[in-house]
């Protein structure tokens, strides 16, 4: 088991009070794993994702805890976070963009980073990763700007990647790309698993049909809570969940047309995070609801690795 | 009804115009009433200019766009026949004003005299249109409203006019995918109503979903386009297939098929050498479909197609 | 392209406004600049009205130090420096007031249409703007004020506002063309609505924050320019200001005779207006922005 | 990067013809007759220097000439190097009184400016997001900018000057000597220079920190930051590049503040009777001496803009993203 996640619960500090993005979450990834974490916004995706290495000013460790590799991971902790950080637990930025300090040679700044976390400048084994995503050795002699976008985002999927971690995040990455380079940055994620250069991945996304592509699971949100995780085919094909239903079914794909068959979208809005209702947060919207509702579903096991949250679904 | 006739747009950067940067080249399409026209490219395909030009938010540098046979840039009053949807509904709104404030400004410039029930009336029925609650929307700040409520309310400004076309630029992708779906089904039920839309997106799925025809833009250029079952159904250029085989999908993953061959890929008039100097122009492949790139005997996996 | 949807776009639920009104009001920095300023300038408004109408007239002894008949004491001719010294704050502020809006006017007006109109129109704003940044202002005031002999504080304010509006016209040119580039610019036109009034209302609205800055740098800046040439001996002849009393504290040897009730309260009131100034705008930056809040 | 340069060469030439037509032009907008006026005004002793002043001031202004000759003839004169006869010192030509006093305000200025934007700029990085510091010691910085140089100047002489006792107030070397290239004399130059350095340096200083300090704080919220962050680096490197990012803007705030620090470094000149330009625009003012204040007035512009192209030198220099982008151009 690589990662283990126990009722984790990190609020965003607002004038209004706390905003409580990520509630209550519990589940685990398997060694090897490439779990898509999929939900809309203010979902508390990203809020999982960035938690697990670096909490943002605004936001708040409240409860719970996660482990990695058996080892307890410090997650409240920003000082004790760190010797995990890069080491252990490496993020691909939703920010790739700019992630890279405009000033320095990427090159040099990869070293005085390494340098920084006591790891000796590995320039062989830099420029063999370098390559591995397509790029020559000597974009390592530029400077961010002399790259283009796609140049930019594979350079620092290199670099989030250079110490092996256990865990990386991506987070989405392919969001900002165009159709084409989406499809090759996806593909890069799964050769980096494929060739152990990461562990394991959780893949921040919002986009359930890109994620479904490369994922080995898929985890979906709503609201700050779990919804429903189980392996991709069956998320996508036989969900239990109705907000998974729901969302699936909302998905125009190639072939639906407007005049023969009309999707559907999901009435109302997600709750306000501030002050939440109590029970299942999908209820409002829910074509299921029943009273039961009232009360909150655990994210139960219903099947060998497939876990929901719905009275319905037990 | 909407006919842009070899539309080209060439910018002008650097100090004082020092270079020049080709948009959109010699791009020719139709939109008729009642006719969804989907505009797909990547980003600098140049779909968004050409949507720009044809709202006369940007000139037309060679090449002409006519309403009904008459320049669109001589035509008085336009808006009230053209109107557009641009894709960030939080940067559609000034942030200090009131929501509907973006109504307000419609009654100003084109009903000065209309009188308040009258108003009133016209903004409900526009309102009721897109689905949205009065009560729900009106005198409320922008922020306070979802990305789809705001949509919404500036498809109902637009149809406060008695417009005829709507250009809907990437409206619906920064919306969630739960509400992106009633989105683009107001557009069908728009085109019951006989407007002409153009669709632009970089999404095809969606784009397949909504529209009769498509056109497909690489660099500027036009290079597929036609009915839109038989542009999805039958896709002849390479550029488009390609786009196609990377549209992630659900139920089908993408290894499970091939990946088109690198040179199809990167085929562009043959190849990287004199792009403009041998643009073959469009042909018709079949009744209703029209390729670029298909008569020239250099560019052989288009040219089998055809045949 | 497809961005994705801020999360915090979802969690923002109070409006702009509230909210900078609530760090308005905890923001030490803009309260206590704010006070400052306040105090200074009601003593500027009314001092005058209470206090002898001649800062000039030689009222009292000669050369004598602060007391409770002369509370920041008298000159060598015996005027009375309290009296001055209100009457200079009042002439401090004129100076701010009118330089700064003049320039804030002129850098707005440059600046908006330079952003808004693009083209060759912004080419040539933005080659004048360039000019008369590197152009020394104190310099080019100098030979302005000998030679037409400017003596009254609203011309010689005129001038500083004439000569100081580059950088405003420079930041607000830049800030106009990314807001120009927004779509609800774009809505507006769609609607028919004048470029003119797509300035004033649409783009202007939305730079309120930091034309109010603007505006409290160039206030202090001209107060600082005019305090200058007055020291140099290019003030008013027939009233005072805070310069002025510097330059006939130190022409009169003030600092020999160790007369310091002379040159410090000059110096030190002018250091208040523009310090004061200065401190509410870096609260004010804090107000509307977050990343500057302390955390 | 040519282009670039000879973008800005083309603004500094502007300039410095919008100045020359500034200096023709103003004697031009006085009320009356200004030969007559400025005679008058001129309070002369002699009356040799009022008679070569009225000729000379009508050859130079040849009123009764069209006005594009006259201006023309002001650039002849001007590209001879003819910049007029001082009558404060009569009959010292104007650009020689400059000649003497530039050493000193360059003496002054330069190190004061270099000095106190490098420590400035360290100081601000220092303080930024380090609350102790920044609640105590930079609302100094506020007071310091606010501060009119003359006045930080006078408090300076003041206190270490006239009660202290530790330094002179007056003059640029002791009244004493007569310059020579003795120790003794050198160290008179170093004593009187002391006290107006500190001063400008002073007041510079706190706006450097001050921008320094915004500037950072915006730069540890970068993207580029939070990445380095999230990765675990260490404080220490992110503040490193954080600063070298900020240290940029810095360069172009140095360049809009030159005018200001030219204007602060002529006023403190005036409070120390200090034999710089600053001395001599008071003397100029004083005695009515219009040639000499237009040359020192063209002097100041053209230091202003030799100053500005040196900085966009080092702007290149330093910042890769210019070099990078010029290169992609080009």
């Amino acid at each position: 088991m690589t990662l283990k996640v126990e009722d984790l619960r990190v609020y965003y500090r607002t004038l209004k009070g706390d905003v409580k993005a990520l509630d209550g979450v519990t589940f685990s990834l398997a060694d090897g794993e490439i779990m898509g974490l999929a939900g809309e916004s203010g979902s508390g995706k990203s809020t999982l994702g960035k938690s697990l290495i670096r909490l943002d000013g605004r936001m708040r460790h409240i409860g719970g805890s996660a482990e990695l590799d058996g080892k307890d991971l410090p997650v409240g902790d920003t000082h004790a976070m760190n010797p995990f950080r890069f080491h252990e637990v490496s993020l691909i930025p939703q920010y790739a963009m700019s992630a890279m300090n405009p000033t320095r040679k990427i090159g040099r700044m990869v070293d005085e980073l390494l340098r920084s976390r006591g790891v000796a400048p590995m320039r062989q084994e830099l420029e063999r990763r370098v390559g591995l995503v397509g790029l020559s050795a000597d974009v390592l002699d530029r400077y961010p700007i002399e790259l283009s976008g796609g140049m930019k985002q594979r350079m620092v999927m290199v670099i989030s990647t250079l110490l092996n971690p256990s865990l990386l995040i991506a987070d989405e990455v392919t969001s900002a790309l165009d159709v084409s380079s989406q499809k090759a940055v996806a593909k890069t994620l799964l050769e980096f698993r494929d060739r152990d250069l990461v562990k394991s991945m959780i893949v921040v996304t919002h986009d359930i049909s890109l994620v479904y592509q490369i994922a080995d699971t898929i985890m979906v949100m709503y609201a700050g809570k779990l919804a429903e995780k189980a392996t991709a085919d069956v998320i996508v094909s036989a969900p239990r969940h109705p907000y998974t239903q729901a969302l699936i079914s909302s998905l125009p794909e190639v072939g639906v047309r407007y005049e023969e068959r009309r999707l559907q979208g999901i009435p109302g809005r997600p709750p306000s995070l501030l002050d939440p209702p109590k029970g299942c947060r999908f209820r409002s919207r829910c074509p299921l609801a029943f009273e039961r509702c009232a009360e909150e579903p655990p994210f139960a096991e219903v099947a060998p690795g497939h876990s929901v949250a719905c009275w319905k679904a037990v | 009804m909407l006919r842009l006739d070899r539309v080209s747009k060439t910018f002008r950067t650097g100090s004082f115009g020092g270079r020049e940067l080709h948009a959109v080249r010699e791009v020719g399409f139709e939109v008729a009433q009642g006719e969804v026209v989907s505009l797909i490219g990547e980003s600098g395909s140049g779909k968004t200019t050409l949507g720009r030009m044809i709202l006369r938010l940007a000139a037309v540098s060679e090449g002409s766009i006519t309403l009904d046979g008459v320049d669109i840039a001589r035509q008085k009053d336009y808006y009230r026949s053209v109107q557009g949807v641009f894709q960030d509904p939080f940067s559609s709104y000034n942030p200090i004003f009131k929501a509907d404030r973006v109504l307000e400004m419609i009654r100003q410039r084109f009903f000065p005299s209309m009188g308040a029930a009258d108003w009133r009336a016209r903004v409900e029925s526009s309102l009721a249109a897109v689905r949205l609650d009065p009560g729900g929307v009106l005198g409320k700040y922008p922020h306070q409203l979802s990305g789809g409520q705001l949509q919404r309310l500036l498809i109902a400004r637009a149809l406060l006019l008695d417009i005829r076309m709507l250009v809907a630029d990437e409206i619906i992708s920064m919306l969630d995918a739960s509400t992106r779906i009633d989105v683009l089904n107001l557009l069908g039920e728009l085109k019951g109503r006989g407007l002409g839309i153009l669709f632009i997106t970089h999404d095809l799925s969606l784009g397949n979903y909504v529209s009769e025809k498509t056109v497909v833009l690489r660099s500027g250029r036009v290079v597929e386009m036609g009915r839109t079952e038989l542009v999805f159904g039958n896709p002849l250029h390479p550029y488009t297939r390609n786009l196609l085989g990377s549209v992630p999908r659900l139920h089908r993953r993408w290894s499970e098929e091939e990946d088109a061959p690198e040179e199809e890929a990167t085929c562009f008039y043959h190849g990287a050498a004199g792009r403009d100097a041998t643009w073959p122009g469009l042909v018709e492949a079949e009744p209703g479909h029209f390729v670029g790139c298909a008569t020239s005997g250099t560019c052989a996996p288009a040219l089998e197609l055809v045949r | 392209m497809s961005v994705v949807p801020d999360e915090k776009a979802a969690v923002a639920t109070t409006g702009v406004r509230a909210e900078a009104l609530h760090f308005a009001l905890r923001n030490g920095k803009l309260l206590a600049g704010l006070t400052v300023l306040v105090v200074l300038l009601v003593l500027g408004l009314f001092g005058p009205m209470v206090a002898a109408a001649d800062p000039n007239a030689y009222v009292g002894p000669q050369f004598a130090p602060p007391s409770g008949e002369h509370w920041f004491g008298t000159t060598i001719f015996g005027q009375d420096i309290f009296t001055q010294f209100i009457h200079g704050l009042r002439a401090t502020f004129l100076v701010g007031l009118l330089g700064g809006g003049i320039a804030a006017v002129i850098g707005m007006a440059i600046g908006f249409t330079a952003g808004y109109r693009g083209g060759i129109v912004d080419e040539i704003l933005n080659m004048l703007t360039n000019i008369v940044l590197v152009l020394p202002a104190l310099a080019v005031l100098l030979v302005i004020n000998a030679y037409l002999g400017i003596r009254s504080i609203p011309v010689q304010a005129v001038f500083i506002g004439l000569t100081s509006w580059p950088w405003v016209a420079r930041a607000i040119r830049a800030q106009t063309f990314s807001l120009r580039s927004r779509e609800f610019v774009d809505l507006a036109r769609l609607s028919g609505v004048r470029p003119w009034r797509i300035m004033t209302r649409e783009i202007a609205p939305n730079m309120s924050s930091y034309l109010f800055m603007a505006f409290i740098l160039l206030f202090g800046g001209s107060v600082l320019i005019g305090a200058s040439l007055d020291f140099i001996g290019l003030g008013p002849t027939d009233s005072i200001s805070l310069g002025l009393m510097l330059n006939n504290a130190a022409r009169y040897n003030a600092l020999h005779l160790g007369m310091w009730w002379w040159f410090i309260p000059p110096g030190l009131g002018i250091t208040a207006v523009v310090g004061s100034l200065y401190v509410m705008n870096v609260g004010l930056d804090e107000v509307f922005n977050p990343k500057l809040r302390e955390m | 990067m040519r282009r670039y340069f000879g973008r800005k060469l083309l603004i500094y030439g502007l300039t410095f013809f919008a100045a020359v037509t500034i200096n023709w032009l103003i004697p031009r907008l006085m009320p009356g007759d200004p030969v007559a006026s400025m005679v008058s005004r001129a309070n002369l002793a002699q009356p040799e220097a009022v008679a070569a002043m009225q000729a000379y001031y009508t050859g130079l202004f040849g009123l009764d000439l069209p006005a594009w000759q006259q201006y023309l003839n002001f650039w002849g004169a001007l590209l001879r190097g003819d910049l007029g006869i001082s009558i404060w010192l009569f009959p010292t030509p104007v650009a020689d009184v400059i000649t003497r006093a530039v050493p000193y305000t360059l003496g002054l200025l330069v190190p004061a400016i270099l000095l106190s934007w490098w420590a400035g700029n360290r100081f601000g990085a220092f303080a930024a997001r380090r609350r102790l510091l920044d609640n105590t010691v930079l609302p100094v910085g506020y007071i310091l900018t606010a501060t009119p140089y003359m006045w930080l100047a006078i408090l300076l002489a003041w206190g270490l000057g006239i009660v202290a006792g530790v330094f002179p107030v007056a003059g640029g070397y002791s009244y004493a000597m007569r310059p020579n290239l003795s120790w003794e004399f050198v160290g008179s130059l170093a004593l009187h220079w002391f006290l107006p350095f500190l001063s400008l340096f002073l007041v510079a200083f706190g706006g450097w920190a001050i921008g320094m300090r915004n500037m950072i704080i915006y730069e540890l919220e970068a993207d580029y930051s939070s990445y380095l962050s999230a990765l675990g680096a260490p404080q220490r490197l992110i503040r490193r590049y954080a600063f070298r990012n900020a240290v940029l803007p810095q360069i172009t705030g140095l360049a809009l503040q030159l005018g200001v620090l030219v204007a602060g470094a002529l006023v403190t000149e005036v409070v120390f009777s200090y034999p710089g330009l600053g001395s001599l625009i008071l003397k100029a003012i004083q005695n009515q001496d219009f040639f000499l204040l237009q040359g020192v007035f063209l002097f100041i512009v053209i230091g202003v803009l030799v100053a500005n192209f040196v900085i966009d030198i080092v702007y290149v220099l330093v910042d890769p993203r210019t070099r990078a982008g010029m290169g992609a151009e080009a």
